[in-house]
């Protein structure tokens, strides 16, 4: 449409025109649109290339099979993560706590384990944990459908400053027992400790 | 003037009085109110009556025209300072306002077509960007949680689990019947959430031996029935999550207090605790 | 993250968030995201907005309330439409118009306002302008029923090509008296506008 353009101009077109069409675009387009020789838009293209690796532009010019297209550059991809990513929020809410807690203490365990002792279904708060690293596969059961393992996570110990497992108080087979002879006791008294039994699980439950 | 026999339709009646004005080539100041309003009146016979709510806007004016030219016709009235009060001062200003804002639109009109000429870009987030998943900051998850609090969850989990297994063997043979009346209940949760205006369902059974099926339902019941009169507001974050439980402080849950006496039966023992 | 950036890189990356990002992004979050403070953060995208106005450049930085945007010269339009299919818009009828133009200058402002001046009711408009999300709710007016204050979208400023508000000239009362003035001369060319007045309505007799 000008008499003459400055390469200037041009280069500000085909910026233009990259930015807006997203995708790439060919060159022989860019040069239909441009009226420009081929060869002339070409030597274009590879000379803009190089302007945009200069330090301060953060897109760049790219070739792709004879089509050209403007993308962010790489290095800038850190700071573009900080601004289209909300900061996740982790909490480790009661369900969590306490499906972490029979994992610590009774690893390696399987969902089903788990599932027993909670009463409820626990596929949620296990792919949770697993998904916050506090827990992960540490082996498979040598049972039909050979179900996952699950264990504490190293990064979970060392959370706590324990080096092993081992580290962990256990509840032991007997602690067990214990607790089902309290319980029996308690059925056979019907409610006369419940003063005392109503308090302790109580405590916990604002932890969440 | 004659009204054209194809009636130009206009926005409303200040926009057919601007027209009449414009097309009489009168001066804004100086309406020639007669003239004007029998042009008016002229186009609104004219005009088709199939929207009552267009024409009542047009008869409004009409109305409005009329009252100015039998204002005419009296004495000006004065204002304070003595100068004579022009009756058709009102109608002047908002039919400049009128123009004014048809003039801006005019201006907005020109802008956007020059506008319309700049292309902005769709969001093109890179694909190691978008899925990329932020590292979990295990001391910020941890918290304040401490081996001994952990410890301290395992047990009450260990312990209702137990609680949870025993009346089912114990019951073995001679299968109770579980009196759980949905009043007591309520009553219950009303207490409980009266001392602690935010808890969780889980709390709310929490303190019970015995957490049979029939306890868990009817409490929740009890939770749905109290949500339902607008006394306590419910949230789940997430599905499975915990169930948070607020109280909500209406004075029209006092009077059903007293309507539910505190000393119930079996359950109420648990207010204690 | 780095020692020291050099405003050179800070501009790069600038211009890689906003070109990923396609809309606009707030100061305050370029700001955050670059761990600049909001000042520096501010005189940057000023000498940035300088530089892309550079003949080489196609794209331009427009800022829309306190958000930041990049998009292409109003110059390359022509080349840009032999390339990219102009995304369609909306017809803006005279009503819809002049009922914009009434909320852009008073806003925030009810609907009663608006028919208060146009005389007429104006719902249609007022939803058609929130469906083109052009205008939007702001508010409540603090008055009997509680009436919904409306205002401009970003989506105004940039359909209109308006960086903020405050750039469109208040309807004050000064500024009706210029446009009396101007209403007068029109008066003494005697009809001279006349055409165009007439003929404007009749589009959007629908609209009503």
């Amino acid at each position: 449409m000008e008499e003459k353009r400055t390469e200037a101009a041009i280069r500000a077109a085909v910026e233009a025109i990259l930015f807006a069409a997203g995708g790439s675009v060919e060159a022989a387009r860019l040069a239909s649109a441009l009226e420009l020789d081929p060869g002339e838009m070409e030597d274009i293209l590879r000379r803009m290339e190089l302007r945009y690796e200069e330090e301060d532009r953060g897109i760049r010019l790219v070739e792709l099979e004879n089509s050209w297209q403007l993308c962010t550059k790489t290095e800038h991809y850190e700071e573009l993560i900080r601004v289209v990513k909300q900061p996740r929020k982790y909490i480790l809410t009661e369900v969590l706590l306490e499906t972490l807690s029979i994992v610590a203490y009774k690893q390696p365990v399987t969902k089903l384990e788990i599932e027993k002792i909670r009463g409820v279904k626990s596929d949620h708060a296990v792919n949770k944990l697993v998904e916050y690293g506090l827990i992960e596969e540490v082996g498979r059961l040598d049972a039909p459908g050979r179900p996952i393992l699950f264990g504490t996570t190293e990064d979970f110990l060392r959370s706590f400053g324990i080096s092993s497992v081992e580290e962990l108080p256990k509840a032991s087979p007997e602690q067990i027992e214990d607790f089902k002879e309290e319980a029996e006791e308690e059925l056979g008294q019907k409610g006369a400790g419940q003063k005392e039994m109503g308090q302790a699980p109580e405590k916990d439950s604002d932890e969440a | 003037m004659g009204i054209p026999v194809k009636l130009p339709a206009f926005e409303g009646p200040l926009d057919l009085l601007l027209h009449l004005i414009e097309s009489n080539k009168i001066d804004i100041y100086d309406i020639p109110i007669v003239t004007i309003t029998d042009q008016y009146m002229e186009y609104i016979q004219a005009m088709e009556k199939k929207d009552l709510n267009i024409m009542s806007e047009f008869l409004v004016m009409a109305a409005t025209l009329l009252e100015i030219k039998a204002k005419m016709l009296l004495p000006a009235e004065v204002n304070e300072e003595g100068e004579e009060i022009d009756p058709r001062a009102d109608l002047v200003e908002r039919l400049l306002e009128y123009k004014l804002y048809k003039f801006m639109a005019a201006q907005l009109k020109a802008r956007r077509n020059q506008a319309g000429q700049s292309f902005y870009r769709e969001a093109d987030i890179p694909k190691e960007v978008a899925s990329y998943i932020e590292p979990v900051d295990m001391e910020k998850l941890i918290g304040d949680l401490t081996l001994a609090k952990l410890d301290a969850v395992f047990r009450d989990v260990l312990r209702r689990s137990v609680d949870k297994i025993d009346p089912v063997r114990s019951g073995f043979g001679e299968i109770e019947m579980e009196e759980v009346s949905l009043e007591d209940r309520i009553s219950y949760v009303e207490e409980t959430l009266k001392k602690e205006p935010r808890t969780s369902f889980r709390k709310l059974l929490e303190g019970k031996k015995r957490r049979g099926k029939m306890q868990v339902i009817v409490t929740f019941l009890a939770v749905l029935e109290l949500m339902k009169t607008g006394k306590l507001t419910v949230k789940q974050e997430e599905t499975f999550g915990e169930i948070y439980i607020e109280w909500e402080k209406t004075p029209a849950g006092e009077g059903n207090d007293k309507a539910v006496p505190a000393a119930g039966a079996g359950e109420t023992e648990e207010q204690g605790a």
